[in-house]
């Protein structure tokens, strides 16, 4: 290793850190920092703001450490690991104590709301000036130290102590579920033991680190031997395995409802309309590569069908019950996919995203309008929309209305699937690819991607008609673009045309922010920055489908970039140059 | 041989035809019937057709930004309404500083240049942030990636501005310089729209000299013609293209200050709608046409102040004002279904 | 030639009527009369008259910018001519959609290999047959018996192809990106088979390949009219593949067509030397 | 992917299979729709709790010896709206702290469990569900948006939870038909405050051509409408227009020009601060409007308007509840609990007064219903509770003598109008 090498390999750590410096500070002045401050990872000992700040500097000094993909010739030495982790460490540790100087100095909190005391006092680790800034640097070192340990461990351990952290915090936000879900159990005693005042307690921190510590050794040394021993299972017994699976997974999410209370059965409630939804989005852009950024008029469409339909104080009054009125809704639903997508779905890419996005507009301010007011109720919205009726059962109830939505959303994932595997599947594959050579082996383009419009359509339809239901009245006013952009989101995350994918990403971009109220208020900071890394880092999404591996996996095979680069582009409808 | 006659009237070109044959009876409908009431006289439909042309050419200003991104990248940057909020939201401490210590009043010409300088360079420098880190890696991914990157990007800068500067609702200083009418032709005109439209026609002649005229220009006209090609010729491409971004967002920056001339309000989400309407006003232009972007723009603010009283007033529909947006999107529906390629393009 | 085409595969099945014998009968599959296509002031095709006559093999020759693939994507609908009439099968087929005009029996190729590259090469095959299949999109939800019985003759059509073009079994779930060029090519070739075409469009389908690939290619396109008793219109620079399988050739330059006949009459005629070669070849 | 497709099958025939037979016992609530109210069982059994508690049809709170009592709170502290909420939650815990300085209520500390409604529907069934799933919980003080109030009034009385609200100004909270048993509020019903305007311009400014403009909020909407319809039927006047702007609308000027041409000599826009601001900054400047007058609703009133609208904001009419509470419990005692609590220098809003009553008409009603069980438990019987709340009669609060009528309105309808004048609002009407 010559010096030259060596002289980059401690730039780049040092310019890793000055990024750790701008992540901190840029997550200090947003008001994370401040805001999820009260919510405690280990009660008394590490809360979640001041962990936040400290993740990104540990995590780019982890990165520093790490040898840039051109260096070829195995990994640098020992100490140069350590150096160049801990000089990224406490360059970053070194400026966020910079800013402290700077914010005591300016009154920066004139311009940027969050620049106050109290931040200050956080991140100076609740110490006064000149103790503070040396503290950082302190943890600078310490954080530097780490990460280069960790590097350096062998990834047998390294794997299970990353897990044995995360799920410490994993645990600990989910602490009000879980708390919950023990109250509901009658298990006061260990939510005591575990818990308290919203964070972990040490004891429970130590017992959660140790379990997933145990299990990822156990699992890295042992694993191999365990994964052989089931495949060369005899075929019937691993079936017997999977049913018996299958059988837990369909009573635990039959009992899921009793067991986690009204308010928690109302959060998974809203987080199955959004499941619906995308598996209705994941049909139009992930299987036919369709950006349709106006979903929220299906949605919307929907929710006032319903209302129109069931509400005995609607302009037509025949106050219809819920199960004869979803047929309709879901004839409405079709034919208005048909109708806005006729227009517009020769356009292709850019154009058909800011077309959807205009048709969405149109739609919420035509329902908001004064014009429409006879119909839609304008303002105030419909009022008195009756819960479905089925056996007596109250279905105004959360635990109650779950089971409708359930059903749906599996009667959904079914068509889905069924989809995908077939002749209609394979058109909106190839059409997503090569639109023009699709035409050329015999799809009739235009008719698949009208189909794949109104069956998304009719998904949107029957979320917006739970909506309705679970609310018991309407109003335009939240039937926004930000609900198109929420479903994008989290198809997205779990990967464009992945059933799986769709389930996961509303749980976790629905889901959390209902319970954690601290990230309600930066969930649209976090659906952008999800947007942006996801396709910067992992565009196939977590759980991507086998076709979207394929197609998105790019730079791995570069040498066909040149063969990719000759296919003719499928982007624009053929434009004028700028310039006379 | 199963013999069968073409279907050549599709279902879709059924739906088309219909479309056509609707708006046009509409417009004339509408606009018949409320001209024949009357009830609005000749020099008020004066003032909105100057309210449209002040708006408009705000909406032009924009569109340039999207005009140049779309030469270089075929790409519509989203964010770009993002980028005229992040000047004119960071100018407005800058305004309050001048205007508390009376350089604003006391000196306007030089408080309204460190404004409109602030405001510029700021959105420069997040419009060429956002291109490096958002848009350059994703340069050879398939087409739907770095348009979704793009609507990330809208939001998270969106609410990262909401997060640092407050999500409250701030307005400038009054400017006394600016505020009162000049009188041209005998007509009552807002000083501040007489800037506007000044301003915005100089900038817009200045860009399209720059454009035509100098090296930079015309390296960038050959990264719009095939970046391929142009990297061979010498041309540093990812320079050029870091540089429109940047010219982009000077125009946008200043856009923003002459935004705030006329509707004194400044937030972290005044940059959404705007920049949707400018995206159109660009489109209806011929997207990557300059002189399009203008006409773009100057149609649709007039469209957007007249039409909905024009076409709706006279057929009894309720509180038009509330459609105003209903019209733009409609318009921006049909431009792209009928003429993508805008006004000044030609379909090849 | 790869095993599988010589020790007798079965007739293909022929879709549609009469299964007549192996030799060339008159009356054309495909009738073309003054074929004009402007691009603005550009002349593409000007006037063109052609015929391909039944279960023929005819070559379109020109040089570069003749306007021989315009004239191709003309007759398979990527592009609408500006004047003239093309005629296939009796019926007419301007103002048709590509999609549909593969339904009346037309398969093509195109000139710089566009598989759908991330889809596997049996999908892309059973994509080809797409115009064949009748199964709709609630069958496919319903599970009917019929759609599982169709996507298993598609599957079972596609590896015939497979074979019959000569791609490796192997090669059969690998993505058609991952194929050398040879095989991307035989690939191409399958997925127009696969719509059980009257009539195939190659365009330039032994670009790139070694003398040896070239040849086999040659042999093969010869008995795909043999076994398959398709009709065939070859886009071709290679003058020996020309001259070893068309039974009639077509020249075109600058748009227009300046000769046309067997491959013979084709080779020593003076037009046809001085398109290719130049003024000053007859100096 | 066939294997994946038969599980997803099974289970869907499962799940219906079930789903036909849940039992409703599953849950804690009783299942009966929106429960008529029972009137409070207490009487005849006497103070025996466990007796009391099993008569009420929604049993008890019980609050352990030593333990505090909980009260929610339903109000709107994110979205653009924040300060309408957060001046609220100020002014309830202020009621709470100066119970706590004299001891609580019969001992028990009091304490908040804080919720958002985000000022939307989703955001009001969110909160409501959170704070009633809670056994603990005694009363809610909420919501601030009447769009919220409607799905949170239908399940805080389906599970028996008094809720009054300090905002909520939408007649259809307590109108009889639609009235939820246990919903109240402090805030006065819009049909007073719109009355009160056309009356103002009837009789005090003798106008008889009006415009109205509202926002596309149900607040702003049902106000003008109100407004429209008694100046009509009031004093005879006619309505030149009934127009409607967007909240993130910039651009008035089209509008005011279309207005003009009406001539109304008074244009009514009850709508919020930013538009607000902004409309009047416009109209200044519009020709033909030189000389009309400008009127608005509680929604403008605040410090933001009178900065952001500047000069253009004086000679503007707003009309909104009756703060000049001369009486010293709001100036001496809760306006510097306030200033302490919020650490800022003004009132964030206008309904901090009568967030601050509806939590002492709850705290007093708990005092008046509790029941001490002899091991020192305090149970509170929740219908009982809400009959308290639902009986206060000529209860002296800051925002003047409130009564609860049986649909809930508890609000004393004092509206008085304010003209901008230097930078204040100074109140002109009426006289007394």
């Amino acid at each position: 290793m010559n010096d030259t090498m060596l002289g980059r390999f401690y730039r780049r750590a040092a310019g890793l850190g000055l990024l750790g410096t701008l992540g901190a500070v840029y997550v200090a002045l947003i008001g994370i920092v401040e805001r999820f401050e009260p919510r405690n990872i280990v009660t008394g000992y590490l809360t979640l703001g001041l962990l936040t700040a400290a993740l990104v500097v540990f995590v780019t000094a982890y990165r520093a450490t790490e040898p840039p993909h051109s260096w070829g010739i195995g990994p640098p030495p020992r100490q140069h690991v350590l150096g160049a982790g801990v000089l990224a460490a406490v360059i970053g540790a070194a400026g966020v104590a910079l800013f402290l100087v700077l914010n005591r100095a300016l009154p920066l909190d004139a311009v940027l709301v969050n620049a106050n005391d109290r931040m200050s006092e956080i991140l100076g680790l609740g110490l006064e000036f000149p103790a503070g800034a040396l503290a950082l640097l302190g943890a600078g070192l310490a954080f530097g130290v780490a990460a280069g340990g960790l590097r350096l461990l062998a990834p047998r351990f390294r794997g299970p102590l990353i897990a044995a952290v995360v799920a410490v915090m994993l645990v600990s936000l989910m602490e009000p579920f879980m708390r919950v879900v023990l109250l509901q159990l009658g298990q006061n005693a260990i939510s005591g033991f575990f818990y308290q005042s919203g964070g972990l307690t040490v004891p429970g921190a130590i017992i959660v680190a140790g379990a997933v510590l145990a299990i990822g050794l156990a699992n890295s040394l042992r694993g191999e031997a365990v994964r052989e021993r089931v495949a060369e299972m005899p075929a019937d017994q691993r079936r017997g395995i999977q049913i018996a699976l299958f059988v837990v997974g369909i009573v635990f999410l039959l009992v899921l409802p009793q067991l986690i209370g009204s308010f928690l059965s109302e959060v998974v409630g809203t987080v199955g309309l959004y499941i619906l939804m995308g598996l209705g989005l994941n049909i139009v852009v992930g299987y036919a590569g369709l950006l349709d950024l106006g979903y929220v008029a299906f949605f919307a469409i929907g929710a006032y069908a319903t209302a129109i339909l069931t509400s005995p104080v609607s302009v037509l009054g025949w106050g219809l019950s819920f199960w004869v009125a979803i047929p309709i809704v879901m004839l409405i639903a079709a034919l208005s996919g048909l109708i806005i997508g006729a227009p517009v779905l020769r356009l292709r890419g850019d154009y058909l995203a800011i077309v959807t996005l205009g048709i969405g507009e149109i739609v919420r301010i035509l329902l908001l309008s004064d014009a429409l007011r006879p119909w839609t109720g304008g303002a105030q919205g419909i009022l008195q929309v009756p819960p479905p009726e089925f056996a007596d059962i109250d279905f105004f109830q959360p635990q109650n209305l779950y089971y409708p939505i359930l059903a749906f959303v599996v009667l959904g994932a079914f068509v889905a699937i069924s989809l995908a595997n077939s002749r209609v599947g394979r058109a909106w594959n190839a059409m997503r690819e090569d639109e023009d050579v699709a035409a050329a082996t015999g799809i009739n383009i235009t008719n698949y991607k009208l189909l794949a419009f109104s069956l998304g359509a009719v998904f949107g339809c029957i979320a917006g008609a739970f909506l309705a239901v679970k609310l018991g009245s309407i109003f335009p006013h939240n039937l926004n673009l930000l609900v198109s952009i929420t479903v994008l989101s989290l198809i997205i995350l779990g990967g464009m045309g992945s059933i799986p994918g769709v389930i996961v990403g509303a749980f976790v971009l629905v889901g959390l922010p209902e319970l954690l109220r601290e990230f309600a208020e930066y969930r649209l900071l976090i659906y952008g920055a999800v947007l942006i890394v996801m396709m910067l880092w992992r565009p196939e999404g977590l759980i991507p489908s086998a076709q979207r591996k394929r197609e998105l996996r790019e730079h791995e095979d570069d040498e066909d970039q040149w063969a990719h680069q000759t296919g003719v582009p499928t982007a624009m409808p053929a434009v004028e140059r700028p310039g006379p | 041989m199963r013999l069968r006659l073409p279907e050549r009237l599709s279902f879709v070109d059924l739906i088309l035809w219909g479309l056509r044959v609707a708006i046009v009876v509409f417009v004339l409908v509408g606009s018949y019937a409320t001209l024949s009431q009357g009830v609005l006289g000749f020099d008020g439909w004066r003032t909105l057709l100057i309210v449209g042309v002040a708006q408009g050419s705000i909406y032009a200003l924009i569109a340039l930004g999207y005009t140049l991104v779309y030469g270089v990248l075929f790409m519509i940057n989203f964010a770009h309404g993002e980028v005229f909020m992040a000047g004119v939201f960071t100018a407005f401490f800058a305004a309050t500083a001048l205007a508390d210590s009376g350089i604003l009043n006391g000196n306007p010409l030089f408080g309204l240049a460190i404004i409109f300088a602030v405001s510029m360079v700021t959105s420069m420098v997040v419009a060429v942030i956002l291109e490096r880190v958002a848009y350059r890696p994703l340069r050879r991914a398939p087409r739907l990636v770095p348009l979704i990157t793009a609507i990330g990007a809208s939001l998270f800068l969106q609410y990262t501005f909401r997060s640092l500067y407050g999500s409250g609702v701030r307005s400038y200083p009054t400017i006394e310089i600016l505020t009162g009418t000049f009188d041209i032709a005998g007509v009552p005109i807002q000083k501040t729209q007489v800037v506007v439209i000044v301003s915005a026609i100089l900038l817009m002649v200045g860009l399209y000299f720059f454009v035509q005229r100098t090296r930079t220009g015309r390296a960038m006209r050959a990264v719009s013609e095939d970046k391929d090609v142009a990297a061979m010729m010498g041309i540093n491409v990812d320079r050029v293209i870091s540089t429109t971004f940047a010219i982009g967002g000077l125009l946008a920056g200043a856009a923003g200050i002459l935004y705030v001339f006329l509707f004194n309000s400044v937030s972290f989400s005044m940059g959404f709608l705007p920049g949707i309407k400018a995206f159109t006003a660009a489109v209806l232009g011929g997207i990557g046409n300059i002189v399009g972007a203008m006409l773009g723009g100057l149609f649709l603010g007039v469209l957007e102040s007249i039409g909905p009283f024009l076409f709706l007033d006279g057929l009894g529909v309720p509180s038009t004002n509330q459609l105003r947006d209903v019209v733009a999107f409609t318009l921006l529906v049909l431009v792209l279904i009928f003429r993508p390629y805008g006004i000044l393009g030609r379909k090849e | 030639m790869p095993a599988g085409l010589t020790d007798g595969v079965e007739q293909a099945t022929m879709t549609d009527a009469a299964a007549d014998e192996v030799e060339p009968t008159r009356g054309a599959i495909m009738v073309v009369r003054s074929l004009t296509k402007r691009f603005g002031g550009l002349v593409a095709n000007r006037n063109v008259d052609f015929d391909i006559p039944q279960r023929s093999i005819v070559s379109l020759i020109g040089p570069n910018g003749a306007g021989k693939t315009t004239f191709f994507n003309q007759l398979t609908g990527m592009l609408q001519p500006t004047e003239g009439e093309i005629e296939f099968n009796g019926v007419s087929i301007v103002g048709l959609g590509p999609h549909q005009i593969v339904e009346l029996g037309v398969g093509r190729t195109f000139q710089n290999i566009r598989l759908f590259s991330d889809m596997t090469a049996m999908a892309n095959v059973m994509v080809g047959r797409h115009s064949r299949m009748k199964s709709q999109w609630y069958e496919a939800i319903l599970h009917l018996p019929r759609v599982r019985e169709e996507e298993e003759a598609t599957r079972q059509r596609a590896r015939e192809l497979l074979d019959l073009v000569g791609l490796a079994r192997r090669y059969e779930d690998e993505s058609a990106k991952n194929l050398p060029y040879g095989d991307q090519r035989r690939l191409e070739i399958a997925r127009a088979l696969a719509s059980d075409p009257k009539l195939l469009l190659l365009d330039e389908p032994t670009a790139g390949m070694n003398p040896g690939e070239t040849g086999r290619m040659t042999e093969f396109i010869g008995q795909l009219r043999r076994d398959l008793g398709i009709s065939i219109l070859l886009i071709e620079h290679d003058m020996k593949v020309v001259m070893g399988v068309s039974d009639r050739i077509t020249v075109l330059d600058y748009g227009e067509k300046i000769a046309e006949g067997l491959p013979e009459e084709i080779r020593t005629n003076p037009q046809v030397i001085e398109a290719y070669l130049g003024k000053q070849a007859h100096a | 992917m066939q294997k994946q497709l038969r599980w997803t099958a099974i289970f869907a025939v499962m799940l219906l299979a079930l789903a036909a037979c849940t039992n409703t016992g599953g849950t804690s609530q009783s299942a009966s729709g929106s429960a008529a109210a029972s009137t409070s069982a207490s009487a005849d059994t006497g103070d025996d709790p466990e007796a009391v508690c099993a008569a009420d049809e929604f049993g008890c709170v019980e609050v352990a010896d030593g333990d505090p009592i909980v009260l929610g709170t339903a109000l709107v502290i994110t979205t653009a709206d924040a300060d309408l909420g957060q001046d609220s939650q100020y002014g309830a815990h202020v009621a709470g702290d100066l119970r706590n300085e004299e001891g609580g209520v019969r001992g028990h500390m009091i304490e908040w469990d804080d919720q958002d409604d985000q000022c939307s529907a989703e955001g009001g069934t969110t909160a409501a569900r959170a704070l009633v799933a809670d056994p603990q919980i005694a009363a809610v003080i909420g919501t601030s948006c009447s769009g919220a109030g409607v799905p949170a009034a239908q399940i805080t009385s389906e599970a028996g939870v008094t809720m009054v609200s300090p905002s909520n100004t939408a007649p259809s909270l307590t109108d009889p038909a639609t009235h939820e048993p246990f919903y109240a509020r402090t805030a006065h019903n819009d049909k007073v405050q719109g009355a009160a305007m056309a009356q103002f311009a009837c009789e005090e400014l003798g106008v008889t051509r009006a415009a109205t403009v509202h926002d596309g909020s149900p607040y702003a909407e049902q106000l003008q409408q109100v407004f429209a319809d008694e100046f009509v039927a009031q004093c005879g006047g006619t309505i030149t227009g009934q127009e409607a702007v967007a909240p993130t609308d910039t651009d008035f000027r089209t509008l005011l020009t279309t207005i003009a041409a009406g001539d109304p000599e008074l244009i009514y826009y009850p709508i919020f601060t930013a538009g607000g601001a902004l409309m009047t900054q416009q109209a200044r400047e519009t020709a033909g409007l030189e000389d009309v007058e400008l009127a608005g609703a509680d929604g403008m009133q605040s410090q933001t308007f009178l900065t952001t609208a500047g000069a253009a904001g004086d000679g503007v009419y707003t009309s909104g509840p009756d703060l000049a509470f001369e009486n010293e419990l709001y100036q001496d005692v809760f306006l510097p609990a306030y200033y302490e609590l919020c650490g800022c220098d003004a009132t964030l809003s206008v309904f901090h007064a009568h967030a601050f009553d509806a939590a002492n008409i709850v705290l007093d009603a708990i005092d008046e219903v509790a029941l001490e069980g002899d091991d020192g438990t305090l149970y509170i019987p929740r219908t009982a509770l809400r009959d308290a709340v639902f009986a206060t009669s000529d209860y002296e609060g800051v925002t003047g003598t409130l009564t609860c009528d049986e649909n809930g309105d508890c609000a004393d309808p004092k509206i008085s109008v304010s003209l901008i004048g230097n930078g204040a609002y100074e109140r002109i009407w009426p006289e007394d």
